[in-house]
């Protein structure tokens, strides 16, 4: 192995050998100081892979020749190693990128430059402490100049700001350093003995050095000077400042700490509400870079968080605090870099690199990496940091932490959002090659990061499950046609199917058909599409392997990545829509909310204990229990849409491209509803207070179908009002699940099936119909029955069965709920149901007539039939209806035999008559019968008496002596439930998203409001500064300094 | 009949611009595609009325056109002052219900059409709509002497005189007004006239169709309706 | 004497510290902190002294033997090189960026160079 | 107004804080354990008569080394800095006048003095009170002396540049020795510790020393001329 | 599946019996109304004269083929509700094809005519019947809410959902009748009954002069037979559940004759003496009064 110090000599003789170079001689002098870079990262690469492979031991080199803590020695452990190489690697390819800058200023910035990285790498390994101080320094200077690698003017301000905060910095520091060597008679970090939190003596030492350190960190909320260089520096510097020079100065203050334990929780308070505070500030940001800025201050703010929590972390504190480090390292880093190939500043502005799709690849990749998302390392460091937490009894930490995570996710997916569905600038002038090259590598990096994290997890690796590995590779395929695609897509789903099939218990069966061959069926309509069709396919299988996942989940790890997975799938596949940025913002946010939930459900239910397998949420302790279950509940709310968690959902699924609907509705929404199963079978009984926590789900259940169909009535828009009624469905699902006993198992099941097969059936024609009259708004529609005969039927079909009528399968459902009440112990909530039956009448009905009957339209005079593929899917659901409906059996029985497993009581017999239960029956196949004969003759009656009909048109209506003019004035469509509206529509004022609007001002406000703290004057930061250590001081030495 | 000018209701001749809805447009469909639009051709059935046959059985016939007799719903539309005279018909006092009529409110379910009362051109136009919008056998009455003769409007620049001249009348009630004894005698006329198969006025609308319609359009000069409204 | 080497070392730290957030003229600002490098300097020196002993160079004076009880502590000493070194390193630096803010900026007042904020 | 007060509180505390590790502070009745191992056993290990340039030089060499490389990385900078800003285009010396006859005379007899005594305290660095920044400062001080005396006067960027790199290389160079001939980086005890007390001892001390006094000197004279020529673009 | 053919006659039977009793029944109860009012009235045959002149109109129209379908819907409705009920308790053959589903089956088939009315009338284009209908439909949702929940009551009550079942347990005297073991439950489904039957104060739906007797304005000849049959027919389909779940069901024609005219007479009573309401107001008032009795009934339970 090679010395590590040769990473430092090698820097800093590269950076004095540059001095020899001739000014002119700039290809000699960047090959030097590549040449440099590069054996700097090798040496680092073959420590940190000697460590990975067991070979190497920790080493203190010594300097000098003698031991501490006479002489400065340095250390090379695995987490120094990996470091070094993070901060040697980051200098290496920001040097690249930065070639350009470089030239310009000539060997100077180049030996600059070097020594910048020599001296992070110094502070990584150095032991001593005036050490630490003096590469700080380095670091110091050396960021001043390279700054001035900036094209932006502001830059030279900005490193004067920056040095003049760092002045101070030094003095605390310096002082901090020379008390604690007369306390501790030693420089060398190992020797400060564990120092007691106090304020005064070695302690007040202890602290002037730890706030010095911090303040190096950039905590909240003295930070300005730091923002302003991530504002105006170099993109390529700004990496390093990001990556390297956060993680360099995270982990001195790492080394500091833990030398002395009790000055943790000083940690873990600042990073907390530097997380927090900066995260918030963040959401008002407009520009890229000092938005990546406050990113940045978050991550480290979340990593000294991490820091503060060693004592509990334990074993797993380096893979916990390295996953998220090297997260936030790569994806900063990456995203700094990829900020240099925008011209523009403005987040916005990023819609140019929809030029190049892998750049909008990485891009998500590197979100998703900050966010903490699988199959990245900050996902797992994540699950494994709340559990270790949770079982610590700190759940505050949990909350805290998952609401600053909450909120860096908003700003981050907006911006993505932005990125990919704002105006792209116009005479785009095309990206640097070396640039993106950069950002490729780095997008390598952060995918090789994610498997090397699997791997050291205890949990199973993300990147080795195969339904994630299958959709991963429609990435490699993205060449190809969208219709080839969509073969293998649908091959893919329905040969895992067949693959899986044996392994399945029934419940699991219903799902996995609903799942994947029912995802397959919808996939027909995806034909439809010709061309590419980037950016589709991976996320749609993404969506589809988490959910495939989900539903054979055993642990709950396993789980909460299949639901990240889908979640984050469906995000994507949401936003692909054209009007859908703010929604699918909307709908990250509540399920990336709904996930923490979860995440923090699991972790307090496994209380340390990893795997945690589902089936134990049965034995969780009763403190615990009723905790554990409403974080969960709540989790999967969200994804079913429950009221008070619903807004996400209307603008998600409304603006959601035609073939995405129905699968973000009616099979991503079944994912809560598997989740609320999950819950309820092994949890149904936990009680709070003495009361069982169902009867809140029966009333939230109640409520959801209640108010989703009221406000599903008074939608204008087509697919927002199927997107509201799937929030009723939804609800009316989840308080079949909540009644907790047979019957109202049985029923949520057929919910599962219908829902899936009406709503995707009705949001596909309604797709059909909007790719031909290229709105959704129905009062624009009317009339098309005869010119989309077969999209009317589907439609006809699906109303028929959705709202309950006999004899289509929704009646069935009618039928089990009412037996399901009847053992029910609930009755108020039953009311809402009741009401909300009718209701859902109300809403389809508007549905076929605004758009199918009524006045056809002067424009639509010519249309066509809905596309072919779109029709497919639909008339086999249209044929599936018919079949569910005459023998409902065929799927019921073995699950209602498999229900008898949790609840003996209460099931249904199937005999060849019909269908009995305790209190009635039901004979499907007569009531076909009989309805179907009467019709008919009733029918032929009619076509006797009236064959000789004379078909008239659209105008010739008795219209009180006068006549129509127009179509558009003679169709009533347009606030069709006036009257309702009237009686009731006090009830669907936008409590909830005023609510939620609310909460987001008051962090925009809040944001607003404290981001005029960062006046830009250098003084003022620097007396923020002084501030934060002041502050400090006067809270640790309790007021009486 | 000096005062009035003889080519005023009967002129031809000028062109009155037609209603800017109806005219033909063009129309951009959601695809890009301009395509034309014919509003009285696209919105309006333009097949002429039909001469229907009575039933081939004579006592079916019969039959039917006694229970059309004794089931008179009558179009709720109110021409003119005659209007008024049609509202105690209801009361208990005239009780017309237990002749088996009744007051529809919708052309589609009435089958008598009771003019009552002097007909302005303007009123006309719905009174011919109104009246092609029923469904056969329909029939006619006009109610006082303006329907008659145009009586003390007939020299109007306004209403028409002869009511005949543009719908088929079965039947005419006289009086100025007549009141509801008059029609509740003249309803039984028209049973009678039912009963014996002689009202045929929506086959003689048919077969005269082009003369009905010459004679509405030399008073309708903004004839802006199909010829026949289904 | 340490004491009150050090307690002039504070002086002039906050003294500087003081100069340097209330002055808003660059060049003054850099004196300032030049002022409180300077009692940092002074604040680690008195760290190191002991009493009645002599500078850590051993000559005849003061003999291998009994150094040990004859000299201060030299580690402050190096320290407060180093320590001076950077300091010269930063100001100089600082120095630098006055000049350029002044030639780019026409103006020495820290308030002027807030266009970067928020 | 609000800042000056506000800046005034925070200094008090400050100031509280500070009184309160000055008030706690207790001199040492005895040195530290590193202290006394230092006395005692820095003339056996590294030769050195001056503790401190021992532990300069040899015991804390790498923060030496640091130091050195502040000053390099600040000349770099500086010349970064003034480089991108575009001063009056007067030409050299920016219209300054040339100094008298008397001052120039009397620098050209100063400068190799200064020369001398510069050099002359960093090679006895390990003996005596000085080293190589302050022989390195003095060196430097000559070159402030011929530039305030004749601000026209230019001194080869070349040769600094060399001179400066030449040296840091080579200290760099001798630390990487120390790696491979004695016990770790920047060990002094590549070359024989010598004669106690002599100007030949200490290993590489005074080597060391020598280099960075020569490193110092020319990055301060470099700084230096660097702010010089900022006024004449 | 053998086809029970008798079954099928005795439901044709049915059918014919409760037609021709509708028709007479609906004019009697108009004839009383007529009474009331110191008119003669109509004649007693009136609405079978009415049908077959509508029948017997010569020219027809179709607006599309939802439009034409529309009064078979309604008619399939009503026939059908029927048919589901048993008529005749204590006999297998007028329970017709009760066999087919249970209580269930009647709430929900009631919608069965609805949804087709809508559609059909839809399709003719006329804003008159988009309106008429949104009255409907908002109306209804209210109204049956009080059935609903009086329905959930005394299948609590009774423990089961088969109205044969619930018949069953009224039988044995006037006072084993719902209406007075369950009187709250009754009371709610009788506001419902009211709300129902398209009589005023609840008939802005079909608001004559406003909106042209609203959704089915536009229909007429044997359309309009098939919809004036099942005015005939679907009120007493109705009654006939109310009578079965709170009146002690019928153990013979004769008193399925009186029972029906008893109850349906209830609807035109308040009918005769109440003004129309507005949609809204009677939303407000099913809301205000309905549910109240209505969730009054399944707590007491």
């Amino acid at each position: 192995m090679v010395s590590p110090i040769l990473i430092i000599a090698i820097g800093l003789g590269a950076a004095f050998l540059l001095g020899f170079v001739n000014e002119d001689r700039k290809g000699i002098a960047f090959a030097l100081t590549l040449a440099a870079l590069a054996a700097m990262s090798l040496i680092a690469l073959g420590w940190t892979l000697a460590f990975a492979a067991g070979n190497a031991q920790t080493a203190d080199i010594l300097t000098a020749g003698f031991p501490p803590p006479f002489a400065i020695n340095l250390r090379m452990g695995p987490a120094e190693a990996a470091l070094s190489l993070l901060v040697a690697a980051t200098g290496f390819l920001s040097a690249i990128y930065m070639r350009d800058a470089l030239y310009r200023h000539g060997r100077r910035a180049m030996a600059v430059l070097l020594v910048a990285i020599m001296a992070l790498t110094g502070i990584v390994m150095t032991r001593d402490i005036f050490n630490l101080f003096v590469f700080f320094e380095l670091i110091v200077i050396a960021t001043g100049g390279l700054v001035l690698l900036s094209e932006d003017r502001r830059a030279l301000a900005a490193g004067f700001k920056y040095l003049v905060v760092a002045q101070v910095i030094s003095i605390m520091l310096l002082i901090g350093i020379a008390f604690v060597y007369h306390a501790m008679g030693s420089l060398n970090i190992d020797d400060i003995g564990p120092v007691a939190l106090g304020f005064s003596g070695a302690g007040l030492a202890l602290f002037l050095v730890l706030v010095a350190l911090f303040l190096e960190l950039k905590p909240f909320p003295a930070n300005g000077w730091a923002l302003d260089i991530y504002e105006s520096a170099h993109p390529g510097f700004s990496a390093i400042f990001s990556a390297a020079s956060g993680s360099a100065a995270l982990f001195a203050a790492d080394k500091v700490l833990a030398t002395s334990p009790a000055w943790l929780p000083l940690a873990t308070a600042i990073g907390i509400i530097t997380f927090i505070g900066a995260n918030i500030l963040a959401l008002r940001q407009n520009n890229d870079r000092r938005l990546l800025g406050y990113s940045s201050v978050a991550q480290i703010g979340l990593l000294l968080t991490i820091v503060g929590q060693r004592d509990l972390l334990g074993d797993s504190y380096l893979f916990i605090a390295g996953g998220v480090l090297v997260a936030h390292a790569i994806a900063k880093a990456g995203l700094f870099w990829m900020s240099g190939l925008v011209g523009h500043r403005d987040l916005k502005d990023w819609a140019v690199l929809r030029a190049n799709p892998v750049l909008i690849f990485a891009f998500a990749t590197f979100v998703a990496m900050l966010v903490g998302l699988p199959p990245f390392p900050g996902f797992y460091a994540k699950w494994d940091l709340a559990h270790i937490l949770m079982a610590g009894d700190r759940a505050w930490l949990v909350a805290l932490i998952l609401i600053g995570a909450l909120i860096e996710a908003g700003y981050l997916f907006r911006w993505f959002g932005f990125a990919t569905k704002r105006e792209a600038p116009e005479g785009f002038p095309g990206f640097s090659v070396n640039k993106m090259g950069i950002v490729f590598v780095t997008l390598l990096a952060g995918w090789t990061s994610g498997w090397i994290w699997g791997d050291l997890s205890a949990n199973p690796n993300v990147l080795s499950m195969v339904p994630v590995l299958f959709a991963l590779a429609f990435l490699v395929l993205e060449p190809l046609p969208a219709r080839i695609k969509n073969l293998i897509a649908i091959a893919g789903l329905v040969g895992w199917f067949v693959f899986r099939y044996p392994a399945y218990d029934p419940l699991q069966l219903v799902f996995a058909i609903i799942i994947l061959v029912g995802g397959a069926v919808i996939f027909l309509a995806s034909f439809n599409w010709q061309g590419r069709r980037l950016g589709f396919y991976p996320p749609a299988m993404l969506m589809y392997a988490g959910l495939a996942m989900l539903i054979e989940a055993e642990t709950s790890f396993t789980f909460f990545a299949s639901w990240e997975i889908l979640t984050l799938g469906s995000y994507f596949l949401i936003l692909r829509g054209k009007m859908s940025e703010p929604h699918a913002l909307s709908y990250i946010a509540f399920s990336l909310g709904g996930a923490f939930a979860i995440l923090a459900g699991f972790a307090l239910a496994a209380n340390g204990t990893q795997p945690f397998e589902m089936a134990a949420l049965a034995d969780v302790a009763q403190t615990a229990a009723p905790y554990v279950f409403i974080l969960l509940a709540v989790g999967f709310m969200t994804k079913t849409a429950s009221i008070g968690l619903h807004i996400w959902l209307p603008g998600a699924h409304a603006e959601a491209e035609t073939d995405v609907s129905p699968m973000v509705s009616g099979i991503l929404l079944k994912a809560g509803l598997f989740g609320l199963w999950v819950l309820l079978m092994h949890m149904g009984q936990t009680q709070f207070y003495g009361i069982n926590l169902t009867y809140f789900l029966v009333w939230i259940g109640a409520i959801s179908a209640f108010l989703g169909g009221l406000m599903a009535i008074f939608q204008e828009d087509a697919k927002r009002l199927l997107a509201y009624s799937s929030i009723s469905q939804m609800g009316y699902a989840l308080f079949s699940l909540a009644l907790m006993n047979h019957l109202g198992w049985l029923l949520a099941l057929m919910f599962v099936i219908n829902h899936y097969v009406y709503k995707s059936m009705l949001f596909l024609a309604v797709g059909g119909v909007y790719a031909r009259t290229h709105t959704k708004l129905m009062y624009k529609m009317g009339g098309l029955i005869t010119l989309m005969p077969f999209s009317f039927v589907s439609v006809l079909i699906g109303i028929i069965a959705m709202s309950g009528v006999p004899p289509l399968s929704g009646f069935g459902g009618r039928w089990v709920f009412y037996n399901a009440i009847m053992t029910a112990d609930m009755r108020l909530p039953i009311i809402l149901i009741f009401l909300s039956g009718p209701i859902g009448f109300l809403y389809l009905f508007r549905l076929i007539h605004s758009i199918f009957l009524g006045q056809l339209k002067d424009e639509h005079r010519k249309l066509k039939e809905a596309p072919f593929w779109l029709l497919v899917p639909q008339m086999i659901f249209v044929l599936f209806l018919l079949a569910f409906a005459v023998v409902p059996g065929l799927i019921l029985r073995r699950v209602d035999a498999y229900i008898s497993t949790f609840f003996p009581e209460g099931g249904l017999e199937w005999t060849s008559g019909g269908i009995i239960s305790e209190f009635g029956y039901w004979n499907p196949v007569a009531i076909m019968l009989v309805i179907g004969v009467i019709f008919v003759s009733v029918f032929l009656l009619l076509l006797w008496m009236n064959h000789d009909a004379q078909k008239v048109k659209q105008f010739n209506i008795g219209f009180a002596g006068e006549r129509p003019y127009r179509p558009e004035t003679t169709h009533f469509a347009w606030n069709f439930f006036a009257p309702y509206r009237k009686a009731m529509g006090f009830l669907v004022l936008p409590v909830v998203t005023t609510f939620w609007n609310a909460v987001t001002d008051v962090l925009h406000e809040t944001a607003d409001f404290a981001r005029k703290f960062y006046t830009g004057n250098g003084q003022t930061y620097a007396l923020q500064a002084l501030g934060f250590v002041v502050v400090l001081f006067l809270i640790g030495s309790g007021g009486t300094p | 009949m000096k005062h009035m000018d003889p080519n005023f209701r009967k002129d031809t001749k000028t062109e009155f611009p037609q209603r800017e809805e109806l005219k033909p447009r063009k129309v951009t469909t959601p695809d890009g595609q301009v395509i034309d639009i014919e509003p009285l051709q696209d919105y309006f059935c333009q097949e002429p009325p039909k001469v229907h046959q009575k039933s081939y059985f004579k006592i079916v016939e019969d039959f039917y056109n006694w229970c059309r007799a004794e089931s008179l719903w009558i179009l709720a539309f109110g021409t003119g002052c005659g209007a008024i005279e049609m509202r105690p018909l209801m009361t208990p006092r005239f009780d017309a219900y237990r002749y088996g009529i009744q007051w529809r409110a919708t052309p589609r379910q009435a089958n008598l059409l009771m003019i009552s009362g002097y007909l302005s051109v303007k009123t006309l136009k719905r009174a011919i709509r109104t009246y092609e919008q029923m469904q056969g056998p329909k029939y006619v009455v006009g109610l006082g002497s303006c329907t008659i003769n145009g009586g003390m409007y007939w020299d109007s620049y306004n209403t028409i005189k002869k009511l005949e001249e543009y719908l088929p009348v079965d039947l005419y009630i006289a009086g100025c007004m007549p009141r509801p004894e008059a029609l509740l005698a003249g309803f039984m006329e028209l049973k009678k006239k039912i009963k014996a198969g002689n009202a045929e006025g929506a086959n003689k609308y048919a077969e005269k169709f082009d003369w009905y319609k010459a004679n509405q359009k030399a008073v309708i000069k903004d004839w802006d309706m199909p010829d026949y409204n289904w | 004497m340490a004491e009150i080497a050090m307690m002039s070392g504070f002086a002039l730290i906050l003294l500087g510290i003081f100069g340097a957030l209330t002055n808003r003229n660059l060049l003054r600002m850099i004196v300032a902190f030049s002022i409180a490098s300077t009692g940092v300097n002074v604040v680690l020196v008195s760290i190191g002294y002991l009493p009645g002993r002599t500078a850590p160079i051993l000559d005849a004076a003061v003999p291998l033997e009994s150094a040990a009880a004859q000299i201060v502590d030299p580690v402050p000493q190096a320290l407060v090189l180093t320590a001076i070194v950077i300091g010269l390193g930063v100001t100089a630096l600082m120095l630098a960026y006055a000049y350029s803010l002044f030639r780019h900026r026409k103006s020495l007042d820290i308030s002027d160079f807030t266009e970067l904020k928020w | 107004m609000v800042r000056a007060f506000v800046t005034l509180v925070f200094v008090a505390i400050l100031g509280l804080a500070f009184g309160r590790l000055a008030l706690d502070y207790v001199p040492d009745a005895a040195l530290n354990q590193t202290a006394v191992h230092y006395a005692e056993l820095t003339p056996p290990e590294t030769g050195a008569q001056n503790v401190v340039a021992a532990i300069i030089v040899t015991y804390r060499g790498l923060d030496t080394l640091g130091e050195v490389t502040v000053l390099f990385l600040t000349a770099a900078i500086v010349a970064l800095v003034l480089a991108q800003t575009s001063g009056p285009t007067k030409g050299r010396g920016s219209g300054l006048l040339p100094s008298g006859e008397l001052l120039q005379t009397g620098t050209r007899m100063l400068t190799p003095l200064i020369l001398l005594f510069g050099i002359y305290v960093f090679v006895n660095g390990h003996l005596t009170p000085g080293g190589g920044f302050q022989g390195g400062a003095i060196l430097a001080s000559a070159a402030l002396l011929l530039l305030l005396a004749d601000p026209v006067r230019r001194f080869s960027h070349r040769l600094l540049s060399w001179v400066e790199s030449g040296s840091g290389v080579f200290y760099v160079l001798i630390g990487v020795f120390g790696l491979f001939l004695a016990g770790g980086f920047l060990d002094n005890r590549i070359l024989p510790l010598g004669d106690f007390g002599s100007i030949f001892s200490a290993g590489a001390i005074p080597l060391i020393y020598a280099l960075i006094g020569l490193k110092v000197g020319a990055e301060f004279s470099s700084i230096l001329e660097s702010l010089e020529e900022a006024e004449d673009h | 599946m053998s086809i029970d053919w008798p079954r099928i006659g005795y439901a044709a039977l049915t059918l014919f019996i409760v037609i021709n009793y509708g028709m007479i029944m609906t004019a009697l109860v108009r004839k009383i109304g007529a009474r009331v009012s110191g008119r003669y009235g109509i004649r007693i045959y009136q609405n079978y004269i009415d049908l077959v002149k509508n029948i017997a109109l010569r020219s027809k129209i179709t607006h599309g083929v939802m439009y034409y379908l529309g009064p078979v819907f309604r008619l399939t409705g009503g026939v059908g509700l029927l048919l589901f009920v048993p008529t005749i308790y204590g006999s297998a053959m007028w329970s017709n094809f009760s066999f087919a589903g249970d209580l269930v089956l009647a709430l929900y088939f009631v919608f069965f005519g609805t949804l087709g009315m809508a559609l059909g009338a839809a399709e003719s284009g006329h804003p008159y019947s988009a309106i008429g209908i949104t009255r409907g439909l908002s109306q209804v949702t209210v109204a049956e809410l009080p059935l609903a929940l009086a329905v959930f009551a005394i299948s609590l009550q009774y423990q089961t959902l088969n109205i044969t079942d619930i018949v069953a347990a009224q039988q044995g005297g006037i006072f084993n009748w719902t209406l007075f073991t369950n009187p709250v439950a009754t009371l709610a489904a009788l506001f419902a009954f009211v709300g129902t039957m398209m009589r005023s104060p609840f008939d802005v739906v079909i608001a004559p002069q406003e909106i042209p007797i609203g959704p089915p304005t536009e229909y007429h000849s044997s359309y309009l037979a098939l919809m004036q049959t099942n005015r005939v027919l679907f009120p007493i389909a109705k009654t006939v559940i109310y009578m079965n779940l709170f009146f002690g069901g019928a153990t013979n024609w004769f008193e399925f004759a009186i029972k029906v005219f008893a109850i349906y007479m209830i609807s035109v009573l308040v009918g005769v003496v109440h003004p129309r309401f507005r949609v809204e107001q009677s939303i407000t008032f099913f809301l205000k009064w309905g549910l109240p009795v209505g969730v009054l009934a399944i707590l007491l339970v």
